[in-house]
Parts: structure tokens; sequence; C-alpha cells
């Protein structure tokens, strides 16, 4: 990494994510791969990009204090190889790792779940609570974004004062007439994703990003302020909320109705429906609440840009472009 | 030997060089990037070892008899949702940093710091 | 012949991302990238034949459509004024005491 | 109901946090907040009633076994966790509305009380939990709401000790994944009772020693252990008073928690202690800690920031006793932990209300101030004997039983070294007392002082003094009752031998 | 009849790797960004939907036809789009095409410096 232009490091961080993800389609991980291509390709390349436009885009100059770094990252890899070195090999079947539990999953989760997805049963009943713990760690990073970004209404006058040029998205007419033939599409598989989830690659996460895009995509191309026009940011947080709530209130049903905590199978009469239900249910509450909050960190930033940028403006130094 | 752990080697060589930018860089956000970089390393790391020779993707099939592990797999989703939480705090953070300090090199906002003690 | 398509689609990608590596200017990386994701798109489809199992080309799709929504950010973004040289701010804007 | 409890207790506080979008305002939400609080306390006295009369509740997620689902393992230790973290919480939660309305804009009041109760669901999460994963999920929830909750501080510096914890944090927990990848790698399994069983039966070591550095490690950053305590001083200071009373109270009990869960439940002293000369380690970090630490607090000049020294100091203490490796030696470390966090709520509460009073916590701003708010000083004079440990405060009690457990082994130059460090503790308790009794106040305001607070700064308010003089009043309880905390504490360590190999 | 898939299939998907990977060495070997830009465009295009049509030809049931028509319908929509906002921006940022053999690479002037060379260290 010795770009000292933190554009083009973005740049090539969206490949590796690109890379990696492709790596973990050739690992079997599919929807793994799912999740890293939109969010390492996707959403953490967009973020970073909406950063270092208001930070500037070049490193000021390249400082290094390598020996204790040098020091201490030797000292680490040496013992990862040492530590790793009696690990089982690659691939290998009888790796502890593939006799203990995962042979559970594989070969009752048909019986007691009746999801083919494996993964999708571990992740939303087997192990729901991590699930669960993930939403709401999304959650708080949303709402611990508003805490430090939110911009009170006021600091933010609602015409542009900067004269700002229009940009190249205002006045592109191909970008635009394809972007919105693609919107619907862009939903639908969206839908397609949320609720395939039980029997391919997918889930309320993936769709979950996959919506929050395309909302992106329509701020980005017709104006934060047309965006917000459509959901109020007031509107995102009770939504993001929401989703946690529906995620944990599963939980309080089957507590109620006298199983534990996601027990699924006191959601129904029959286990095998409860337990469909139950990850329908969840995984509707994960979509929201990521939809949800991936658009709130998107528009907190662009306001918070905004805002900056009109400080900037104001400044008597060279303004507007 | 080698070619058995060349996988887990090449994460390990990958989550290094992240590590490396971490602690050396100055600049605020090369320090997230190379802790994405990092991060995502230990996710190969963990699904190279949920790959098992001649299995596929963890989708039953009835023609199928041989799956990778799936549970790694759903562990990475859940840590993957979670790095990329960081990450959108760790820009908030330094996007309110740039506005309050001016700059986003560590050297010098810690020289800010020390003037005004 | 799916197997040799795979070989040359990564041969293809390598290729692309050393251009992405030497630059020189940002609109060539962002063409690289482009190129990349493409070429990714391509090897997910073929990758999911040689193993079998194609009904994972969802995956691909997402590539295509993220590839796209991350181009446009790219360019709205390098449209800012940031992006110029001379316009980083020195001093620090909000008075947080 | 009741065997729900144990996941009742971290579920309510999870929960309550969306819904405090709903409420939005401040007042409500504080007040939703308090109650929440409470009755997570209530769960946790339920809780270690029942742990005590019936032993270890297991609780297992889904109805899925344990290493197949998620389970929850409340024991003696986890009690002892539980009920320390909400009780903290509950009581720093009284003062918090006054506080907050000094300290935070108001349109991020919301914010602040989610964020406040998730870092709290979080920490009680980790304490509960029984699954090695679940913890990094947890840890991380925790570690994200309270990256926020520094950042919502007034001065600027606050952003940046927040994106230093940030850095070390994600590093630490990103070791812990590696660590726990590893164990995951051998053994095939995530919960701690299967791990413990899978782990000691393993005949390869390498890459299980691998794992506990790793995990050591991460947790040490965690824990800002002396080497690595680097980013604990500047988010203390900086952070809003309240968060920086609740995090001095809770988030170094937790790592502490972590440290010895792993230790002695999952890889066993016998490996643990084996293995790697981790005691003599931990011992000397400890002691290079409580000196280093304390000789820094000793020139600090904002008071925030020597408490926040002598945290440092205090969690040498509480290693020394964990390398003993005895039970007498975690005893003492699982009693400073409720002791410590008696001491140090009370202090930063005390200085919150100083905050709120005179806006800062400069100690050339405190002049005099023993006349001007002499309930608040004396709770800081008291807190502060404890820190020293006085006999009669809470602190005594459990350096007494460290010095006890260090002199079993017959180390007397460590147990000469604790008090040496015990004196360092009394310079900087009477640099604050010199300046708040024995000085002039301060006519003219310094610069630094908010606006707003001038002049004659007065009493603080019924509802700081009174959770303040709770936790006074429980350091001097607990002092001279002791039976409560060191029968907890005792039957931790114990069940701890008892259940490993 | 299996013959016939087979070896049309395999013609699709030769042709479409030979035409990825020429526009590659053309992204890679050429002078300057239009003309690189013009070597991946072009055969970008033609490439995917050759290979994509590949594998339709193999494809083993109606939803993985459905899938692959789909991503060819977007690389088809998308693909032009982006290189025709691409150069548009690039154009439009200052960054001239290299014209003659002595024209530098980055002719733009320094005011206009947007696109200008960065990584240069």
């Amino acid at each position: 990494m010795l770009l000292k232009d933190l554009f083009a490091v973005t740049m090539l961080l969206s490949i590796y994510g690109l890379l990696s993800a492709t790596f973990f389609v050739a690992m079997d991980a599919v929807d793994v791969a799912f999740t890293e291509a939109s969010v390492g390709a996707g959403i953490s390349t967009l973020l970073l990009l909406v950063v270092i436009s208001v930070t500037g885009r070049r490193e000021r100059r390249v400082r290094h204090k390598p020996y204790a770094a040098l020091f201490v990252v030797i000292l680490t890899s040496m013992l990862l190889v040492f530590g790793t070195s009696d690990m089982p090999y690659f691939g290998s079947a009888d790796a502890p790792i593939h006799n203990h539990v995962a042979p559970r999953y594989l070969n009752d989760s048909m019986q007691e779940i009746n999801v083919p997805n494996i993964v999708t049963a571990v992740l939303a009943s087997y192990r729901a609570f991590d699930t669960f713990g993930e939403v709401v760690v999304i959650f708080t990073a949303g709402i611990g974004v508003l805490a430090l970004m939110s911009v009170s209404s006021k600091a933010l006058s609602k015409s542009q004062p900067l004269n700002r040029p229009r940009g190249l998205y205002e006045q592109h007419l191909v970008i635009r007439i394809v972007a919105k033939t693609l919107f619907p599409f862009i939903f639908l598989f969206a839908l397609y994703v949320q609720f395939h989830g039980d029997f391919g690659p997918g889930g309320g996460f993936q769709a979950g990003v996959i919506f929050a895009a395309a909302f992106i995509l329509y701020a980005m191309l017709f104006g934060l302020d047309a965006a917000t026009k459509v959901i109020k940011p007031a509107v995102i947080e009770l939504l993001a909320a929401l989703g946690v709530l529906l995620y944990g209130s599963v939980g309080i049903v089957t507590l109620l109705n006298g199983g534990n905590f996601f027990d699924y199978d006191y959601l129904l009469a029959d286990p095998i429906a409860g337990q469909h239900l139950g990850i329908l249910i969840i995984e509707l509450g994960v979509g929201i609440t990521v939809t949800c909050v991936m658009i709130m960190i998107c528009f907190g930033f662009s306001l918070r840009r905004r805002a900056y940028e009109q400080k900037v403006a104001i400044r008597p130094k060279e303004g507007a472009v | 030997m080698f070619i058995g752990l060349a996988n887990t080697w090449v994460a390990i060589l990958l989550m290094m060089i992240g590590l490396y930018i971490v602690i050396a860089q100055g600049n605020l956000i090369k320090k997230i990037i190379g802790l994405t970089l990092f991060q995502t390393s230990v996710f190969i790391f963990y699904i190279s070892m949920a790959k098992v020779e001649g299995g596929t993707a963890p989708i039953f099939s009835s023609d199928i008899s041989i799956y990778s592990n799936p549970l790694p797999h759903a562990l990475i989703l859940t840590a993957i949702v979670v790095g990329i939480s960081t990450t959108a705090l760790a820009l908030s953070l330094i996007v309110r940093i740039k506005e309050a300090y001016g700059t986003i090199e560590e050297e010098e906002i810690q020289g800010l710091d020390e003037e005004q003690d | 012949m799916i197997i040799a398509a795979t070989l040359a689609i990564f041969c293809a990608m390598i290729l692309a991302i050393s251009r992405a590596f030497m630059g020189p200017t940002l609109y060539d990386r962002i063409l690289a990238v482009n190129s990349l994701g493409t070429k990714t798109v391509l090897l997910i489809a073929l990758l999911g034949f040689v193993m079998g199992r194609p009904e994972f080309l969802d995956i691909a799709i997402v590539y295509a459509l993220i590839n796209f929504i991350s181009v446009i950010a790219v360019l709205r973004y390098s449209d800012s004024n940031q992006f110029k040289e001379n316009s980083s701010e020195n001093e620090p804007i909000g008075k947080e005491r | 109901m009741v065997s729900q409890l144990p996941v009742l207790q971290v579920i309510l506080p999870l929960m309550a946090a969306p819904l405090c979008l709903l409420l939005k305002r401040s007042t409500l939400v504080w007040l939703f907040c308090l109650i929440v609080s409470f009755l997570s306390l209530l769960i946790s006295i339920l809780l270690v009633q029942q742990v005590s009369t019936s032993g270890p509740i297991d609780y297992a997620f889904g109805g899925w076994d344990v290493p197949w689902g998620i389970g929850y393992r409340i024991d003696q230790l986890n009690v002892l966790l539980l009920i320390v973290i909400t009780a903290m919480s509950s009581v720093v939660l009284i003062a918090a509305k006054e506080s907050i309305a000094r300290e935070i804009d108001p349109e991020k009041h919301v914010y602040f009380y989610i964020l406040y109760l998730l870092s709290l669901s979080g920490m009680l999460g980790i304490v509960a939990t029984g699954d090695a994963f679940n913890i990094f999920v947890f840890l991380e929830i925790t570690s994200l709401s309270v990256y926020a909750l520094i950042a919502m501080g007034r001065h600027r510096r606050a952003l940046w000790a927040s994106y230093q914890y940030l850095i070390m944090g994600t590093i630490g927990a990103t070791f812990i994944l590696i660590g726990i990848g590893m164990m995951y790698q051998m053994t095939g399994t995530l919960n701690i009772t299967d791990l413990s069983v899978r782990l000691a039966e393993l005949p390869q070591k390498r890459t299980i020693l691998t794992a506990f550095v790793f995990i050591i490690v991460g947790v040490c950053l965690k824990l800002a252990l002396f080497p690595l305590h680097l980013w604990l001083p500047n988010a203390y200071t900086y952070a809003p008073s309240i968060v920086s009373a609740f995090l001095a109270a809770t988030a170094t009990k937790v790592a502490i928690y972590l440290l010895i869960r792993f230790t002695y439940s999952v890889f066993g002293p016998s490996l643990s202690f084996a293995a790697i000369p981790l005691q003599t380690l931990f011992m000397a970090l400890g002691l290079v800690g409580i000196f280093v630490a304390s000789v820094t607090a000793i020139y600090q000049t904002n008071v925030k920031k020597l408490f926040a020294y002598s945290s440092i100091a205090h969690i040498g203490y509480m290693i020394l006793g964990f390398s003993t490796g005895t039970v007498a030696g975690l005893t003492a470390t699982l009693l400073h932990v409720f002791n410590h966090a008696l001491m140090k709520s009370a202090l930063f509460l005390a200085l919150a209300a100083v905050m709120l009073r005179i806006g800062s916590v400069q100690l050339s701003s405190m002049q005099g101030l023993g006349r001007q708010m002499p309930w608040t000083m004396a709770a800081i004079v008291l807190a502060g004997l404890s820190l020293i440990g006085v006999p009669l405060t809470v602190g005594f009690v459990s350096k007494w039983y460290l010095l006890v457990a260090i002199i079993e082994q017959g180390n007397w130059v460590v147990a000469g070294l604790i008090l040496m460090g015990s004196l360092l503790a009394v310079i900087y308790v009477w640099r604050i007392v010199e300046v708040a009794y024995f000085k002039e106040p301060a006519t003219a305001q310094k610069g630094d002082v908010l606006e707003g607070a001038a002049g004659g700064s007065t009493e603080a308010p019924l509802s700081f003094l009174i959770p303040i003089w709770l936790l006074v009043g429980a350091n001097i309880y607990f002092g001279i009752d002791t039976r409560f905390s060191t029968q907890l504490a005792q039957s931790a360590a114990q069940s701890l031998f008892g259940v490993s190999p | 009849m299996d013959l016939v898939i087979s070896i049309s299939s395999g013609i699709c998907l030769l042709l479409g790797s030979f035409i990825c990977v020429s526009g590659s060495i053309g992204l890679l070997r050429f002078p300057d960004f239009y003309t690189r830009m013009h070597a991946t465009s072009v055969t970008e295009t033609s490439g995917v939907a050759l290979i994509l049509i590949g594998l339709m030809i193999l494809s083993p049931d109606l939803l993985v036809f459905a899938k692959l028509v789909m991503i060819l319908l977007l690389g088809l929509l998308i693909g032009p789009t982006t290189g025709h906002v691409l150069a548009k921006a690039a154009y439009h940022n200052g960054l001239k095409p290299k014209l003659t053999k002595s024209g530098n690479e980055q002719s733009s002037v320094p005011s206009s410096e947007r696109g200008g060379d960065i990584s240069k260290s």
C-alpha cells in the first residue's frame, strides 16, 4: 500500500472485495460470497468514497513508524505460522470440524427444519441468537452513526446556498433512463433474494443490502432531496427499530407459548411449519433493519457532507467550483 | 505439508499486511482500510477451513452427499456484518475528526492536541 | 471447454488487476475495476458450471448490479470539490471547543 | 417463567433499546431506561438467589441442545458480574438525566440512551453466554455502542480518543476471532463447556497454544492491561461524565471476566499456566502497571484522567490476584472487581456532579470546592480513601485478601510492593483533597469553564447526591459487612477450581 | 444432439473468452485512457454475450436459463452505459486524448488536475 492516493486505494480495496468473494464461491461458501460481494465491493466502497470526498483524497505525506509495526507483525505472523502448522490440512474430511457438530446440521436439518439451504438453517434456527446479535450490531452502528453525524435541521438550510454547478448526473440523461429501467428489476430481485433464502444463497441481509443499494443509487442520481422525499429519515429510523423488534418478538412469542427463546417449534402446531414461519419472519426483520440502517448511514454521511460543503463555501477561500 | 496449509498461510500473509497497515500508517482512512483487509483475511481463514475435498455448497440437493461445513459460513456471515458496522462507525468518526481538527493525519492530530495542553 | 474459458477469464482478470494497479489516471482505475467486475460475473457463472451446481447464478447478478452502482458512485463522488488538489481545508470547521 | 430468567436478563435491555426510538421525549426515555435497568437488576438478584440455591443454570436457545445451538450457562462467576453490571448501570442512570442535559445536545438524548442500553445488554450478553462466538458478537455490540458513546463527549478529543479505542478494540476483537477460529478448527465446537472437555483430550497443543495467546492478547487489549492501556485514559477522560462512570465501573470488569473464563473454564489452568510462563508474566505486568499508572496519575492535572490512570493501576491489582492461580488469589480478584466497581462509579459520578456545577474537572478549577460542594467532595474523599485501601472501606477488604493470597505463596516482595503502590494512591488522592479543602476558591473563573456555570457553584442536585451517597454507603457497608461480597467471590472462585480438571 | 450442444457451446465459450482476453490485453497495452476504454468496452459486450450464450446452451433447467438471460440483459444494459458515463466524465474533467506521439499522456492543464496523475509516488 504505497499509493498515496486514497482514491486508488479504495478502488483496490473494492477489487480485493470482489476477489475474496470469488474465492468464497470457489470454497463453496455461496452465502458468504453473496454478502461479501455486496458489502466488500459495494457498501464499504461507497462509504469510503463519501468519506474521501469530505476529507480529501490525498494523503499528506508518507510517514512510517515501521520498526515497531514490523516487529509486532513479524511476531504475530511467526506465532500464527507456528500455530497453524499443527492444523488439519486444507480440505481433509477427517478434520474435527467436519466430524463433531456440523454433521448434525448436514444430516438432520432437513428433518428438523426442512430448509434446503443449510446455512440459512444454521443461521436462522440453530444459531438464531447470533443472528439476532448481528442485527443488533448493525442497529447499533446505525444509531452510532446517527449520534455522531446527525445535523440539526436548523444547520442545514433546505435551499442550497452554494451555487453548485449542475453535477454530471443532473444533466446525464442516459444514465438516468437506464437506472430508471433498472429500479423495478432491482427491487424484484431483492424480493427474490429475501424470500428465496431458504432454497438458495441469499436471505434478509443480502436482500437488505440490495434494497439499500437501489435506494442509494436513486439518491445519487436524483439528489438527496428527492430521496428524502420518498422516505423521510425519521421513518427510516423507526423502521430500523421495527426490524429489530420484529426479530425479537418472534422470540418473545415463543417464550409466551412455553418454549425457549427462538424455539420456533412453538410458533405453530406443526413444528416444521413453525420453523418455516419463524425463519421467514426473522429474515424479514433482518431485511428491514439492514435496508434501513444502510440507507440511514448513507444519508447521514451525505447530509453531513452537504452541511460541510456549505460551511466550506461560506469561507472566503475559493468556494464553489 | 506446504500444499496442505498453503491456503491458511496466504490468509496469514494477507492478515499481516492488513495489521501492518493499521499499525504503521498515519492516515486514518488507510488505517480503516487496513482493518478491513485484516478482517476480510480472517474471513478467508475461516472459510478455508470449512471446505471439504469433493464437497459442494451446503444447499441440500437429493443427489449430492458431501457438503462443505456450513457452520463457518454462518459465523462469517455474522462477522462480515460486524465488520461493515465497525467500518461505518469508524468512517463517521473520521468525518467528525476532519471537521474538528481539519486533518486526518495521526501525527498532525496529536500535534494539535499537544499544542492545546 | 468450460474450464478453458474459466482459465481465459482468469487471465483476463489478472491483466485488468495490473491495469488497476498501474493507473495512471483515476479513470483508468475505474475502467479496470469495471472491467474486472464484468469478468468476475462471468467467472462466477462459469465456476457454477465447473462445480456442477449452476443454481448459484444469483451471486453473478448481484455482482453485475453492485458493479454498476459502484461505478456510478465513484463518478458521482469524483465530481466533488474535495477531489481537487487545492481545496483540502487545513483548519477545523466545527468549533468544538 | 423462572427458567427463562437467563435470557430475560439479556433480552430485556436489548429489546428495550429500539423501543426507545418510539418514545422520542428525553425524559420519558430516561425513565424507561431507568425502569429497564432496575428490572435487570431485579432479574440478576433473582439469578443470584437461584444459583446459590440450585447451582448453575443452563439455558438452550431455540431448544437446541448445546453443542449445536447457543446455550447460556449461568454459574457463580457469571452472577457476580451480572449483579455488578446491572447494579452499576442502574445507579449511574439515576444521575444521567441532569448530566446528559448539560453535556449532550437535546436532539441526541434518545440516541444516547439507546446506545447506553445496547452497551449494557452487550456486557450482560458477554457475561451470560456459554458460546465462544456469541461472546464475539456481544463484544462487538458493546464495543460499537461504547465507541459512539465516548465520541459524544463535548471536547473534540473525545473523537480522537474514540477512534483510537476503535482501532485497538477492533484489533483485539479480531484477535479473539482468530483465536476462536483456531479452537474451532481443532475441536469442531464453539460451546465453552464442550470446548473445555475436547481441548483437554487433544493430543496436539501447538494450535491451541496459539489460540490461547491470541485470545489473551485480544482480551488484554480490551482490558487495558499495562502495555496495552494507551486507549483508556483518553477514552475515560473525554467521554461524557455518565459514560465514564458507567465504563469505569463495568467495561474492564467484563474483560477480566473474559480473561478468567478463558483461562480457567475453556483452556483449563493446567494448559493456561503450565505451557507459558503466564503467571510470572502477568505478575510482572501487574506490578509494573500499578507503579507506572500510579506515578502517571500523580502528575495529571485533569482529575478524570487521574482516576483513569488509577483504574489502570487497579487493573494491575486484579491481574496480580489472578496471576497467583490459587483460590485465594482469584477470590481477591473477584472481590476487587466488585469493590473497584463501587469505588470508581462513586468517584466518577461525583466528578460528573462537579462537571455539572463548574463545567470542568481540571484540578485547578476545583480549588476550594470542599466548601462549595461539601457533600460531593466528601464523597470523593471517602471513595478516595477506599481507593487507597483504608480500613473500614471496601478497598481495604480486597487488598487484604490480595495480600493474604500473595503471602500465602510466600511472595513477600510482591506484598511489599503492593503496599507501596497504595502509598502512591495516597499521594494522588491527597492532591485532590489539598486543592479542594485547603485552597481558597478561585476568584476568576478559568477560560475553559463552560459558560453558564459561572461563579457561585452550589451543591449538586439530589439526583446526583442520592446515587453518589448510595455508592459511598455501599463502599463503607461492604467494607464492614463483607459477608455478601466475599461469599459471592469465594463461591465463584471455588466453582472455577471445582469445574476445571 | 449432445454433440451439437457441446460443440456449439464450446465454440461460443472459446470465442467469448478469446474476445475477453484480447480486450484485457488491450486494456493493459494501449497507450491512453480512451483507447483502453475502446478496447474493453467493445470487446466486453460481445465477449460477455458469447460466453453467456455458451452457458445458456448448457443450462440444465429453465431457472438457470432465465438467470443467465437476466445477466446477459444486465450486461448489455450496464456495460455500454458505464462506458458512456466514464468517457463523458473523463472528458468533462479535462482528460485529453493522446493524439500525437509526442504528446504527454497526462496532457491536462494543471488547474483541472482532477483526473490527473496521482499514483506516481
